[in-house]
């Protein structure tokens, strides 16, 4: 109990961290929301807009004010929009979500069983597929993969749509019809990671005494695989899968830019060009927050998987 | 409701109809309110609309869809002639120029406009800050009601400018009486007005909304809803008209546009010659900066290689110029620097021993802006000058230029948004003393500013022609700032979904001009 | 972008020399142990590169060859006739490709070529330079903070956390929006970016380090923590190093190319292979080209650079499990 | 007046993550001196303090309560620069105790070079070569890697860096546990002719007694944290009077007597009175109230045990 109360505390103390560096960067970007949209007033009517906006006083003091509202719930009001912020985003969250969940689901029963396969078979060829092909899908950056997808479906589209996007709302099969090529380019990294982990996982597994010890007692190769190896290669495959997955909420930038989608991704870039203050720093924590949970819940599952964790941070 | 699902929706329509044998008979016919009902217009654009109030929005992607919302006195037609909208006639009575305001406007809650929502709105607008129509109209003493449905504006000597000016969104009429009783606030997006649309619901990045003003004066608009949407890639731009998720977009500029949508079937192409321009700017106040050499500046004005750069950096489409001219008032083949003379520039380089070769440049970001950048950097490492570009984005670019005293570059490349009338921009923009936030770099110049005055304030008739040109020469000659090109606009539409015509010239980004009488096919 | 758990919890063990040396304990009977892979015999240098080639594999060497002249062509690109071919207007606009323009040409009428020959370079230079310097920096402060555990250690260990749970190419957007766009920004921000994971990596190596016996022996011989560190503890973390910045290095060059991408990185008219591939997405349906011959390199680069990479750490450390990122 | 001395000696460790920080008494009140050309032997089981108590007397850790002193002045309060050659160690792992990244000799030669009197590289190769073979080792051996070295040979190089500076006080911490049998005599012999050559003072840390017996005089025992025993060698081997000293020589097979077999007991429970009541097989009472205080005896003997009182 402690130990989680300790890793939650730590996680805290990291988006702190973050809050702190994204408001102070925000600020240090030269020009303000003033002299971005009000570029032919007059020096003395940007003062008085930026204190309008709250965007007067040293950094130190706006970052004080901010902060005690963001301790009272209070997430503000986007300067562009004049909406809160938390609508902003809420707004878009569907679908980066959607491809988050899309790109795991990908990862999930593509990239680990071809990895389980991959390792099982470690003296055909399949192995090496699967080791070069791992490598290979962590070697394409997944703009490149999205333009050449953007390319490939302009032409002949075979019903999948390379930009745009439909909402679950109008149903699922037009949902999918737009999220599939977008969620398959953002699943790219993780794909050639969980096939290379699981691979070398089951690799290692492979070799150890007790599965030569099981094949020995006669023990059916059905049991020796759901037993032995696809247990052994699920933990750390596990632990991969949290890490993509926090990455995958912040990762999305890139792959909405290709393919014009309107997420948090494109929203936090935009917002930043807009300086539109509140809603880059609540983005960027709630991102945050997202990848520092995600790695939190699977440090403390692993804690559990693995008493030996817990134990030493207790001392 | 989203209009994808619509599009659906229209495809079943058209099954159901040929079903019956009615097909033949429904197409074509104007004005079937049936077919009317319920149809939406779905426009997409690259840009995105950031400001709200309309009296400080000085970006020209917000006028996009503001002019759908909001009439100002009087309105442009395709000739930049001044035609009526709230106003329905003018005259000049000496120096004050008298209105007759329009009795059937009436903004989209229903509440008929009133001669107080019109003195109110244009006092706003013209205190509202940063708008610079203050400028404009800087020798004006009253606005007043008068009896009648009259509005008189009173200036204290000639404005050649004032009518053309009064067509900008920046001095639209705005529910006043809704303003003052908090039932309307400027400043979020629920833009409402007198104008043809209303706004009823936006997605920043995404889409804008709006429905038809049932009351709108010009008569109910034939589209009941008008979706625009913000698709920040010409490709996909390109993409969404092919599978109908569009039914109309602008390229914002885009020159390779006609390349993009070749063979796509059912698709209409309008070019929009625009007041829009790209003009470089050089740093003739800043200590240590290379420019304060005049010879230096007109070097590299003698640089520039237009034809390449139109032919190159905008696909041959855009409109070549010299000076300020491009409306014909005046005569462009006077001015002292037109055509390239690297020989002389780089004599003239030569003579002026710089320290250094290299000269930073601030490029607004943008894909054309970059292009012309390095089109002009490659012009000018012909006569011995190196320029260093550097991309920045909006914010940063009107800091360093505008923001700052002295402006923190050496030379801009840029974009200014056209207006109506030459005078209103290039004049006003040029002059320090008039613009403030060009100081930073523009030296304030006694000459031109007398001849300006004398154009917009002193002259009239025939006598405006000579002080412009005057005024242009001396622009031209000192070479602080230098226009490139003109821009033009693709607009491009699905012709079997929609009948449009969009306007020829494009006068203060005024995209979606006439959309109230566009009309859905089914 | 990567793991934020598993070793910094090492922060949190007892700060004891005891507890660590005592840990060790299970030292009796035969430690014969001829285990640092190299042999007791001599072999020469010659003998030792045959081996080291039989080791690494046919393929390998393949990809060495393909990675040394793609640097090679990089490096000596400005001195090539072809140099010329980046001018505006030096052939027509948006050519398909032909013999005379390899891989086409862009909207300004530039050969694709000879600017993706450019592209490599400055790729490969910025990621390069910041990977490196990040490898420099993070093995002093990983080192540093091994060596002094405590407060300093922990403070490291915290601002890592922070670093890791920024999003990167937001945090690259704002560093290259206050610094200004360019190569100097592009570079500073893969290096914040990438420098968690290195000094994490090499904090883990060093603390195996930092007690034991011989470390413990010089310091009680009198010897001062500069040499420490410099003399017994880098050169037993540099492995790790450099098989971590070789690593680092196809990180460095996504985000390099992210950030151009984005349009971040160098400024027009250099073009590096994510600005070529932003300037061609414009163009994606009438000049594929324009996207299609830097994507390929640029996947060819990284793949190369990962595979001799992979293929570093297997003849380096091949007892590691590879590093999660 | 004793080379090294501490008096009232303890050292706590801050254990645990920062929110659950607690103390872990590593040595309590520890008094024992080192006189010029002693060597003292310390035993106990793992976790005892016996590293501690090295790291202690090395100048490694500070007390944390208590002094340690060197000459009669805190050892603490004197500059590295001038303790450099007057310590040296010789620690547990042969696998670890070189650098793997120096040849033997540069390892060798190092502790000389702290000092600035290795001289020129003749003369070091020279000096190396020395000392090599006073530890039986072939002069050449200098220019090898330690991986190309076997555990005992590594062992020796060590012994070579320790001796090289002539040093007062060597700490020897598990010096030869991880060695073969064989291998362990000819060091320990080695250890003790040095000694008798070069005439520094030791601490002897093992968990072996055979090992401690051979080399060193005086026979310190620890539990918990604390010393039990302190007994001069021979009276430590013959009539030890700790019953966990026997526990411990009849662990190690050097008594027969399977009265003293010591209990498993629980290392995380806390203990009233004697540490040791739940492992010693002759507690009464008296050891489950109060902790034994460490009574001073003839011929330097102190024993902590009630069972030693009447």
């Amino acid at each position: 109990m402690l130990f989680i109360a300790a890793r939650l505390g730590l996680a805290a103390l990291t988006i702190a961290g973050v809050a702190t560096l994204v408001f102070f960067g925000m600020r240090l970007i030269p020009g303000s929301y003033a002299d971005l949209f009000f570029p032919l007033a007059s020096e003395a009517d940007r003062e008085a807009i930026s204190i309008e906006y709250g965007l007067d006083g040293s950094a130190l003091e706006q970052y004080i004010l901010w902060l005690g509202k963001l301790l009272q719930g209070d997430f503000g009001t986007s300067l562009v929009t004049n909406k809160p912020v938390i609508d902003e985003i809420v707004q878009r969250l569907p679908l980066t979500l959607e491809l988050g969940f899309l790109a795991l689901m990908i990862i999930a029963f593509i990239g680990f069983p071809m990895g389980i396969i991959s390792g099982m078979f470690h003296k055909k060829w399949t192995s090496q597929v699967g080791r070069h092909s791992s490598t290979f899908l962590m070697s394409i950056p997944n703009f490149v993969l999205g333009s050449l997808l953007v390319y490939a479906f302009s032409v002949n589209s075979l019903g999948l749509k390379a930009g745009g996007w439909a909402p679950l709302s109008e149903g699922l099969m037009e949902n999918l019809k737009y999220a599939i090529l977008p969620a398959f380019t953002l699943s790219i990294t993780g794909l050639g990671l969980v096939l290379a982990t699981a691979r070398s996982s089951v690799l290692g597994v492979i070799g150890q005494d007790h599965i030569l010890a099981a094949v020995s007692r006669g023990l059916s190769p059905k049991d020796i695989f759901s037993k032995h190896i696809f247990r052994n290669a699920l933990i750390p495959v596990i632990t991969i899968f949290a890490i993509v997955a926090g990455y995958l909420l912040g990762g999305t930038v890139l792959v909405e830019t290709v393919f014009s989608l309107d997420g948090v991704g494109r929203l936090l870039v935009n917002s930043i060009t807009r300086r539109d203050y509140p809603v880059v720093q609540i983005g960027v924590i709630l991102t945050a927050t997202a990848f520092v949970l995600t790695n939190t819940i699977a440090d403390i599952l692993y804690g559990i998987i693995d008493p030996r964790v817990t134990e030493k941070n207790d001392g | 409701m989203s209009d994808k699902h619509l599009g659906i929706n229209r495809r079943d329509f058209v099954k159901g109809v040929a079903a019956l044998g009615l097909t033949t008979g429904m197409l074509g016919i104007r004005n079937m309110a049936m077919a009317a009902e319920g149809s939406t217009f779905t426009f997409g654009r690259i840009r995105e609309t950031k400001h709200l109030d309309p009296h400080s929005s000085q970006l020209s992607s917000s006028w996009h869809i503001q002019h759908m919302v909001y009439d100002s006195l009087v309105t442009l037609d395709d000739n930049f002639e001044v035609q009526p909208s709230i106003a329905t006639a003018w005259e000049w009575q000496g120096n004050t120029l008298v209105f007759t305001i329009r009795d059937n406007a009436v903004f989209a809650n229903g509440r008929a406009m009133t001669m107080e929502d019109v003195t109110v709105s244009l006092n706003r607008a013209l205190k509202s800050k940063g708008n610079p129509w203050g400028l404009l109209l800087r020798n004006k003493t009253a606005i007043t009601a008068m009896d009648g449905n009259k509005l008189s504006i009173e200036f204290n000597g000639p404005n050649n400018v004032a009518l053309s000016s009064l067509a900008a969104t920046l001095v639209c009429i705005v529910p006043t009486v809704e303003e003052a009783s908090g039932e309307w606030d400027p400043k979020t997006d629920m833009f409402m007005g007198t104008g043809p649309y209303s706004v009823e619901s936006h997605t920043a990045n995404d889409r804008w909304v709006l429905k038809a003003n049932p009351h709108y004066w010009g008569g109910a608009p034939k589209t009941d809803t008008v979706v625009v949407r913000t698709i920040p890639q010409a490709q996909s731009l390109v993409a969404a008209l092919r599978d109908g998720s569009i039914d109309a977009a602008s390229f914002d500029g885009n020159p390779d546009a006609p390349a993009l949508l070749e063979g796509a079937p059912d698709i209409e192409i309008s070019r929009l010659d625009t007041t829009d321009f790209y003009y470089i700017g050089m740093n003739a106040v800043a200590e240590g900066s290379p420019f304060l050499d005049k010879s230096v500046r007109q070097a590299v004005a003698m640089c520039i290689d237009r034809k390449q750069l139109i032919e190159f950096a905008f696909a041959g489409r855009a409109g070549l110029t010299y000076g300020w001219t491009q409306w014909g008032l005046t005569d462009d083949s006077k001015l002292p620097i037109r055509e390239p003379d690297i020989e002389k520039a780089k004599a003239m380089i030569e003579a002026a021993n710089l320290p250094t070769n290299k000269i930073k440049v601030l490029v607004r970001e943008g894909d054309t802006l970059s292009a012309v950048a390095q089109v002009l950097k490659q012009s000018a490492a012909k006569i011995g000058l190196d320029l260093e570009l550097e991309v920045v984005d909006g914010g940063v670019w009107a800091k360093r230029t505008w923001g700052t005293n002295p402006s923190d570059m050496q030379m801009v490349v840029s974009r200014y948004t056209g207006f109506a009338h030459p005078l209103i921009i290039t004049a006003h923009w040029w002059a320090p003393e008039m613009s403030r936030f060009t100081k930073g770099y523009v030296p304030e110049n006694p000459e031109y500013s007398a001849a300006l005055n004398k154009a917009v304030l002193e002259s009239t008739g025939d006598e405006i022609t000579p002080s412009l040109q005057k005024a242009y020469e001396i622009l031209n000659e000192e070479a602080v700032k230098v226009p490139l090109c003109t821009d033009i606009d693709t607009i491009a539409w699905r012709s079997d979904r929609v009948t449009m015509s969009p306007s020829r010239e494009q006068a203060q980004n005024d995209i979606l001009s006439g959309v109230e009488t566009f009309e859905m096919k089914i | 972008m990567a793991n934020s758990f598993s070793d910094s919890s090492d922060s949190d063990t007892p700060t004891s020399i005891h507890d660590s040396a005592s840990t060790h304990d299970n030292g009796h009977g035969d430690v014969l142990i001829e285990d640092s892979g190299a042999g007791a015999n001599n072999p020469s240098p010659g003998q030792r590169f045959t081996r080291l080639l039989r080791v690494a594999g046919p393929t390998t060497v393949i990809m060495v060859l393909i990675l040394l002249s793609m640097i090679f062509i990089g490096i000596i690109e400005p001195y090539l006739a072809i140099a010329d071919y980046k001018n505006i207007a030096s052939g027509p606009r948006r050519s398909a490709p032909t013999i005379q323009w390899l891989f086409g040409t862009d909207n300004l009428g530039r050969s694709v070529f000879a600017r993706v020959l450019e592209g490599i370079r400055l790729t490969f230079l910025l990621s390069v330079t910041a990977v490196v310097a990040a490898g420099i920096v993070g093995s002093f402060i990983g080192m540093a903070a091994a060596w002094y555990r405590g407060i300093f250690d922990t403070f490291i260990a915290r601002m890592a956390d922070v670093l890791f749970a920024f999003p990167s190419l937001i945090f690259g957007l704002i560093i290259s929006a206050i610094i200004g766009p360019g190569s100097f920004a592009a570079i500073v921000a893969i290096f914040f970016i990438v420098l968690p994971t290195m000094v994490r990596v090499v904090r883990g190596a060093a603390i195996g380090v930092v007690n034991r016996d011989f470390v413990v022996a010089a310091q009680i011989s009198g010897a001062s923590t500069a040499r420490i560190l410099f003399k017994h503890i880098f050169p037993n973390v540099a492995s790790v190093t450099v098989v971590q910045t070789a690593y680092l290095l196809s990180i460095g060059m996504i985000i390099e190319s992210s950030l151009s991408f984005l349009g971040l990185g160098v400024q027009p008219p250099a073009s590096s292979l994510g600005a070529l591939l932003r300037e061609g997405s414009a163009f994606l349906n009438i000049a594929p080209w324009m996207v299609l011959a830097p994507g390929a390199v640029l996947t060819l680069a990284i793949f190369c650079v990962n595979y001799v990479g992979d293929a570093a750490r297997s003849i380096i450390e091949p007892a590691q499990p590879r590093p999660l990122e | 007046m004793a080379l090294l001395e501490a008096q009232n000696a303890s050292i706590d460790f801050w254990a645990g993550p920062p929110w659950a920080r607690r103390a872990v008494h590593a040595l309590q009140n520890v008094d024992l001196s080192v006189e010029a050309g002693e060597v003292i032997g310390v035993v106990g089981e793992s976790g005892s303090g016996k590293s501690t108590l090295g790291n202690l007397f090395i100048g490694r850790l500070k007390p944390t309560l208590g002094t340690l002193t060197y000459h009669g002045k805190p050892l603490a309060s004197i500059p590295r620069r001038e303790r450099a050659g007057r310590f040296a160690a010789v620690l547990q792992h042969p696998k670890w105790s070189l650098n793997p990244m120096m040849k033997v000799g540069d390892s060798v030669i190092e502790p000389l070079q702290l000092l600035g009197k290795a001289g020129s590289s003749r003369e070091q190769q020279q000096r190396v070569g020395e000392i090599l073979e006073r530890v039986s080792l072939p002069g050449n051996y200098q220019y090898r890697y330690p991986h190309e070295l076997s555990g005992g040979q590594r062992q020796r190089v060590s012994i070579a860096r320790a001796m090289i500076t002539k040093p007062e006080f060597v700490l020897f911490d598990e010096a030869v546990s991880a060695l073969d049998v064989s291998v362990q005599a000819q060091v320990l012999n080695m250890i003790k002719d040095l000694q008798r050559d070069v005439g520094f003072s030791a601490i002897f840390i093992s968990h072996d007694l055979a090992a401690t017996r051979y080399v060193a005089s005086r026979i310190a025992v620890f539990y918990a944290g604390k010393m039990v025993e302190d007994a001069p060698s021979g009276h430590f081997y013959e009539t030890a009077s700790q019953p966990y000293s026997k526990g411990l020589q009849f662990a190690s097979g050097l008594l027969d007597n399977p009265d003293f077999e010591l209990k498993l007991g629980e290392n995380t429970k806390v203990i009233t009175g004697c540490s040791l009541n739940d492992r010693c097989p002759l507690a009464y009472d008296l050891c489950k109230r109060e902790s034994p205080p460490l009574r001073h005896f003839d011929q330097g003997l102190r024993v902590a045990c009630h069972l030693n009182e009447e």
